[in-house]
């Protein structure tokens, strides 16, 4: 079977999500394994680096890379990964933007320890354990990769050939995706495949907003009785529809809840979170500076909301990493 | 109400019957309208609403229709509030206009059109625009019934608040849209000793042409880009312009109320202070992003803002 | 008594003013005249192009006496205009001035309602009635006579009150200029030179 | 003003206030405040020399505070009466003007206000105007830019015996300005703050502009305008005389005035409305014209002389053209910018004519006023009987009635004005007025709803404002229903209810209750006695359930006839609202209430005969229309 197509699955900085995605194919996971190699995927069988390392270049055919940049060890594999693959398809959201590890970048690596090891306040405080790169143990030196100060996505350090975007993407888009990848029929370097060009509201059944519809205060979700068939904006409810790809199928919205931005910017937008931010911005009503300052403390937090999952893809990032 | 009940519906009746074109013969032609509007000295020198109302008055109805006043005026009422008789001269100028479009008459206007490649029917530019010029419209594409926004172009006036909405750049219009202005912010600026700054200007916001000399009179390193409005501001330009390695942003606009587009100035300042408020959260804001509302009184100000901001940026160029 | 209750004979003339245009253009005052004939205690009733002037006035008082008329209708304009006037001629032809009443068919009747011809005419033919009604029971007044204290008090001392003041006092009566502030003069004396001929204000 | 001081004749109480008015034509008593100069008049030689040892220096208004005067002073050196005052809201006690003065002993620090009467026999009013707060015009930017000045400051500041001893400065740096803006109505022919033209300011431009001319034959002077008003003998060749020296005339209201921040110099746009071009030009400094506007404490003066206001707030003549001296008050006359914006021609005629207008009254032993006072029928009086009632006592605003149980209420006729409040309150209809008794309105009311009652509205109106407010609507022809049918009494005072249930009982229409404005009440309280009676009524018909708007009570002053038109329109629009058959049928249910109510009226003198004559008359009015 030498002519079977090598894959390979890795997850770098990420929940499992995207790997459950793969799991939920069920069956049909089966049959397709007929089809191909699968020649790494550490979540779910046994395999080394090293023997990935031990494959020829190019050998993979195509891996799917999920999870962001978050430590030494992601880069290291990433850029092992790439060297071994003919395509490289960054898979979901936090891999493709930075997704939620990608939040990350709001705060310095020191705070986050701090937070996490220190003043969580579930943790019992007095042991005051932190982690430590390298640990001289009886049985040698036990190191653990080195956590970057930031979070990068994948494209950021290497080049991506796809992106597949989604938290995590929906099943039945990784299907035809790897329905087009047996047929050979891959579209353009650079593209992002297993999703629509254009944004979730051109899909979005609710009824728009109409002319002066403005904004007075912004409400979340469990504050308000949604109407099922009206958009969300139009209610006051921010929802990231506007700026975010569609392709997911719209779970939340048919849970009448807000889009949450998970698919990343439409087709020929750079910056998923400044565009959001104009688009809705424009809908507050106000010439009152200080009422302006009440009707913003509505959205309790900006970035969150705007980058919920493209921070570590955005100009914000960017400015703030390139600080001295 | 007729003037004369007996009499043949007149032009001059007409146009009083459409609510907003009331009180039209309460004007006594001092002027004070015409000099209180920017139109007539920054884009059009035969602009004159107090002209038009005397078309009206002496039932020149063509020479009314055809005058650039009819569909020049942007309704920013800077003249009402000023106007002695207390007319509403936009709501005239507005009702020669809807019976102008009645006859067939149309904007002589540059005005936006959508991109349907691009449009996902979002409806923001629906809500965002203050003249209800876009709505939506439903077309079958390839078998698919689809929504896409639709311009009104003979009530888009051209402020572009919607281009800067739109999260998908399908609307813009020549000079305005997003390509035009990003080619206008340098790939990467070399880094000097003296600070560089990026002016978003709305042109209306510089009552004086003096103050425009004020602006021009800067070296290179104040980099001045044009907008229709300040409204049309999108925080992504002043984060592309510090992303290429310029120093500041200073976005001008009119002061709230004055604004020639109704509310772009309200929603350039939503917008920037929300921005602000973003890079808050990034502990990023140390005052490199400025919004600036200037009022029709304030000569000269634009030279102290810039002087006040390039000072700014030199001192934290000087902490770095 | 206060009132004549109607044991008396009444003899009451009634005068419709055209008053030019300004009430025969709207209504036919004639129309008035037919109307009043026919109302209890009318013994005459004719129109007069202008009850006030000259000849109307004279045309009264020569009725007063011709008719013997112990009353009088004068339909034309508003009292405040024109009550002085007649009280005085239907005096000088021997009537009390207070048994004269005035229906007010100008200002507040075709002046009112101009486009309404037919409303106004209805309307005239009302108000002369209510007058004609009233004055049937008017009863002779004679006018009230009280003392005036010789002095006059001017407020204010700008100049309108000092020239007040000083016509006033030329005239040999003592009058007070009360002012405010400390000096008279008000705005014109902080006045430069004044137009046309540029006067010292002072 | 030194002729007036002069006179022997003419007393002049400076510093001194009205405080209060009684009385009337012939007899006025006048309470007037003298304030407290805490100079002794007749020891002060008008020296000056407490007002040099004066350390305290505040501005001096009458320099438009562009000067100082000290806490004690004279607002001029010519004052008139030069007597000094102190001003305690600024003196720090420390007496150094008591040392000054010395032997003059003219200083008295516990001088206090002094209330005394005075006895005249006609008043005139010459209170003037005072000047518009260009401020509110922030476009004009008075008073945050240092160049822009009023037009009275210029007065001061290009006159030789101001603050500058005639030379003009500009705030910001004391030079000579060399181009010079006027700005005209500023205020004024302006309807967000003053409709009306304010008469001298196009004059008044012109003159500073041929002043500063003369001493600055260099300077330019542009005089911004509407239009130019010189309608008065000289003054257009005056306005020629501005033109040919080379004064700049530009028709444009300026929509704008900027500064520059550094030089303060001034930035004027307007239209030049001949070109029909926005022009923009620098000058050294602006002067607002400002907008001529009444006394601030008018609406105080007009309710202690009980003078009514012109929309405007100015005092309102008897009549426009006939009577423009008069006030409505019988010996009280008008003089001056108090009545409407005046300069100073007219101002000096119109005071002559008042002096003219009152010496008719003060040249004559006793002067005629009319009869239409109240009248007791003792008979009817339950007081006569010992019953308690007193009534017609309380209603009465001029203390004119006597009343003391036992015996019959007695009017104390020179007392009476006829406003006819104890009339309309006497429950048992025992007061009558004179030339306006229960039977002759009554018969009134009968002949106006003799034909078609349903569709009349009944109007009851005040002699003073109400019914001057439906002449004005006639002599502007704003028109309005003539279902209309106007009967006029002295004062809403006089509106007894019974007439209200009678117009109703007979199948009026709608009725219209119209008197004064509270404070405008020619009668003093009589606007509120009628009132209070209209509100009964109102809950009265409401609770009978009558057709809302069918009975109105509107106060409308003489000036307001667009009112009077406008509310008979809207009454008319109630009544047609309503269906026909169905306001017959609310017409006829409450019949027999308002009959009720109006039974008792029958047994009053005279109103037997009425009920007899009306119908005699109805009958004929009828048939007329049969026929």
């Amino acid at each position: 079977m030498a002519n079977k197509p090598k894959l390979a699955f890795y997850w770098a900085a990420s929940c499992g999500g995207c790997e459950i995605t793969i799991t939920e194919l069920g069956m049909r996971l089966v049959d397709f394994d007929e089809k191909v190699d699968i020649v790494f995927w550490p979540c779910a069988m046994d395999f080394k680096y090293d023997d990935v390392r031990a494959l020829d270049d190019k050998e993979i055919d195509v891996c799917f890379f999920n999870g962001a940049i978050r430590n030494e060890e992601n880069e290291e594999i990433a850029h092992l990964l790439r060297r071994k693959s003919k395509v490289l398809v960054a898979f979901g959201a936090c891999s493709h933007l930075g997704g939620i590890p990608g939040l990350a970048n709001l705060s310095d690596t020191e705070s986050i320890i701090q937070r996490v090891y220190c003043t969580t306040p579930s943790l019992d405080q007095t042991r005051g354990t932190l982690p430590q790169i390298s640990c001289k143990v009886p049985e040698g030196n036990i190191c653990i990769p080195e956590m970057y100060d930031h979070v990068k996505t994948l494209a950021q350090i290497e080049e991506v050939d796809y992106f597949m975007p989604g938290c995590p993407p929906v099943v039945e888009q990784v299907w035809s995706v790897l329905q087009v990848i047996l047929a050979g029929q891959l579209p353009k370097v650079g593209s992002t495949i297993g999703a629509d060009a254009k944004t979730v509201c051109d899909v979005c059944p609710r009824q728009k907003g109409r002319s002066g519809l403005r904004i007075k205060e912004f409400k979340r979700p469990h504050e308000v009785e949604l109407d099922p068939d009206t958009c969300f904006l139009a209610q006051g409810i921010i929802c990231c529809g506007p700026a975010t790809r569609a392709g997911c199928g719209l779970p939340c919205i048919s849970a009448n809840m807000p889009c949450r931005g998970c698919y990343g910017p439409p087709e020929g937008v750079v910056d998923q979170g400044s565009k959001l931010l104009s688009a809705i911005a424009a809908l507050i009503d106000t010439d009152n500076p200080a009422e302006l300052q009440k009707i913003m403390d509505t959205i309790v937090d900006p970035v969150g909301t705007f980058y919920r999952f493209s921070l570590a893809d955005s100009i914000l990032s960017e400015l703030k990493h390139k600080r001295p | 109400m007729n003037h004369n009940p007996h009499a043949p519906e007149t032009f001059a009746d007409r146009v009083r019957n459409i609510p907003g074109g009331e009180h039209l013969e309460m004007c006594y032609s001092c002027g004070t309208c015409v000099s209180k509007c920017m139109i007539q000295q920054k884009v059009e020198p035969e602009y004159n609403p107090r002209r038009l109302l005397r078309l009206v008055m002496m039932e020149m109805e063509e020479e009314a229709y055809e005058s650039p006043t009819t569909w020049l005026c942007s309704g920013c009422d800077l003249c009402y509030p000023a106007c002695p008789q207390e007319i509403h001269i936009s709501g005239v100028i507005g009702a020669v206009k809807s019976l102008a479009v009645e006859k067939g008459y149309t904007s002589p206007l540059d005005t936006v059109s959508v991109d349907e490649s691009l449009c996902s029917g979002c409806a923001i530019c629906v809500m965002v625009c203050p003249y209800e010029a876009p709505h939506l419209i439903e077309k079958i594409v390839d078998g698919v019934n689809d929504r896409f926004s639709e311009v009104d172009a003979n009530r888009c006036m051209g402020c572009g608040i919607c281009v800067a909405s739109c999260p998908t750049g399908a609307i813009a219009r020549e000079g305005v849209s997003n390509t035009d202005i990003v080619r206008q912010i340098p790939h990467e600026v070399v880094k000097t000793d003296a600070p560089s700054l990026m002016v978003f200007i709305c042109d209306w916001s510089l009552r004086a042409d003096a103050d425009l000399e004020i602006l021009e009179s800067y070296p290179e390193n104040v980099k001045v880009i044009h907008i229709p409005c300040s409204g049309r501001i999108d925080p992504q330009l002043a984060l592309l312009s510090l992303r290429s390695g310029i120093s500041g942003v200073l976005v001008c606009g009119c002061k709230s109320g004055e604004c020639h587009y109704q509310r772009g100035t309200d929603v350039a300042n939503c917008k920037i202070s929300m921005l602000d408020r973003m890079f808050d959260q990034m502990d990023l804001a140390d005052g490199r992003v400025r919004f600036v509302q200037i009022g029709t009184q304030d000569r000269g100000r634009i030279r102290k803002e810039i002087d006040q901001m390039l000072l700014h940026l030199t001192s934290l160029q000087e902490v770095c | 008594m206060t009132e004549n209750k109607g044991k008396e004979d009444l003899r009451i003339g009634v005068y419709v003013c055209h008053c030019g245009n300004n009430i025969a253009g709207v209504i036919d005052p004639k129309e008035v005249v037919k109307f009043s004939e026919g109302l209890p205690g009318v013994v005459r009733a004719t129109d007069t192009l202008y009850a006030c002037a000259d000849s109307g006035q004279r045309l009264i008082k020569e009725d007063i006496k011709k008719y013997g008329l112990n009353r009088v209708v004068v339909s034309a304009c508003s009292v405040r205009m024109h009550e002085p006037t007649f009280r005085a001629a239907v005096a000088e032809a021997g009537l009390n001035p207070f048994l004269m009443e005035m229906a007010n068919i100008r200002e507040q009747c075709t002046w009112a309602h101009g486009h309404d011809k037919e409303g106004a005419l209805d309307k005239a033919k009302d108000l002369t009635a209510a007058a004609i009604a009233k004055s049937s029971f008017l009863a002779p007044l004679d006018m009230i006579k009280v003392p005036v204290t010789k002095k006059a008090m001017v407020i204010g001392g700008g100049v309108a009150g000092i020239s007040s003041a000083l016509d006033l006092a030329d005239q040999g009566i003592k009058t007070i200029l009360v002012e405010k502030e400390p000096t008279i003069g008000g705005v014109m004396a902080q006045l430069n030179k004044t137009f046309p001929t540029m006067d010292c204000s002072i | 003003m030194v002729d007036a001081a002069r006179h022997p004749n003419i007393e002049i109480r400076a510093y001194t206030e009205v405080e209060r008015v009684d009385g009337f034509v012939g007899n006025f008593k006048v309470q007037l405040r003298e304030k407290a100069k805490y100079v002794l008049a007749d020891r002060c030689n008008g020296c000056g020399d407490c007002a040099e040892a004066c350390p305290i220096e505040v501005p001096n208004y009458f320099e438009m505070n562009l000067a100082p005067r000290k806490a004690a002073y004279v607002p001029m050196s010519q004052s008139v009466p030069l007597i000094y005052n102190i001003d305690m809201d600024a003196c720090i006690h420390c007496y150094k003007c008591v040392e000054a003065c010395g032997k003059l002993e003219a200083i008295d620090f516990a001088m206090e206000d002094k209330l005394v009467w005075e006895d005249v026999g006609a008043i005139i009013m010459a209170t003037g105007y005072t000047h518009f707060d260009p401020s509110l015009i922030p476009e004009y930017g008075y008073s945050r830019f240092p160049n822009v000045i009023t037009a009275m400051e210029m007065e001061r500041l290009n006159n030789s015996a101001g603050p500058t001893a005639g030379n003009l400065i500009r705030p910001s740096d004391k030079t000579n300005p060399k181009r010079l803006a006027f700005i005209n109505c500023v205020g004024s022919r302006d309807k967000r703050f003053y409709p009306w033209c304010s008469n001298f300011c196009c004059m008044y431009s012109i003159k500073n502009a041929v002043l500063l001319k003369q001493m600055y034959p260099d300077c330019d002077i542009t005089i911004y305008y509407m239009d130019i008003r010189t309608p008065s003998k000289g003054y257009e060749e005056f306005y020629d005389r501005a033109r040919e020296m080379g004064v700049h005339f530009i028709q444009g209201r300026p929509s704008l005035v900027t500064e520059d921040e550094e030089t303060h110099n001034l930035y004027v746009h307007a239209e030049d409305v001949s070109l029909g071009k926005v022009i923009e030009r620098e000058y050294d400094m602006v002067m607002l014209n400002q907008a001529a506007i009444p006394q601030l404490d008018q609406n105080v003066m007009s309710s202690l002389m009980n003078i009514s206001q012109s929309p405007g707030g100015w005092f309102m003549e008897y009549h426009p053209k006939l009577r423009p001296m008069d006030s409505p008050t019988d010996g009280v006359f008008l003089a001056g910018a108090c009545q409407g914006p005046k300069d100073i021609p007219n101002s000096v005629a119109q005071g002559s004519a008042a002096a003219a207008r009152a010496g008719r009254i003060l040249h004559s032993d006793e002067w005629e006023i009319e009869p239409i006072v109240a009248y007791v029928w003792e008979d009817r009086c339950v007081s006569a009987d010992g019953k308690k009632c007193g009534i017609c006592y309380n209603a009465c605003p001029y203390g004119a009635i006597e009343y003391e149980q036992g015996q019959a209420a007695k009017v104390i006729t020179a007392k009476c004005h006829g406003c006819g409040a104890c009339v309309a309150e006497c429950p048992h209809n025992s007061i009558t007025q004179m030339h306006f008794t229960d039977a002759q309105i009554l018969a009134q009311i009968h002949a106006v709803l003799a034909k078609r009652p349903e569709e009349k509205i009944v109007a009851f109106r005040c002699h003073w404002c109400s019914y001057g407010g439906a002449d004005l609507a006639g002599t502007s022809h704003f028109e309005y229903t003539a279902n209309e049918r106007g009967l006029r009494v002295m004062c809403s005072a006089r509106m007894d209810t019974d007439f209200i249930y009678e117009a109703f009982r007979l199948g009026a229409g709608g009725v219209l209750y119209s008197g004064c404005h509270p404070q405008d009440c020619h009668y003093i309280t009589g606007q509120i006695i009628g009132a209070t009676r209209a509100d009964r009524l109102k809950k009265a018909f409401d609770r009978m359930e009558m057709t809302p708007g069918r009975f109105r009570i509107e106060w409308i002053s003489a000036a307001e006839g667009d009112k009077y038109a406008r509310v008979l329109n809207e009454m008319q629009d109630v009544l047609d609202e309503i269906p026909k058959e169905e306001l017959l049928a609310e017409i006829e249910k409450l019949r027999p209430t308002m009959e009720k109510r109006v039974r008792r009226l029958r047994s009053v003198p005279g109103v037997e005969a009425a009920y007899q004559f009306s119908e005699k008359l109805e009958n004929i009015i009828v048939k007329e229309i049969i026929g």
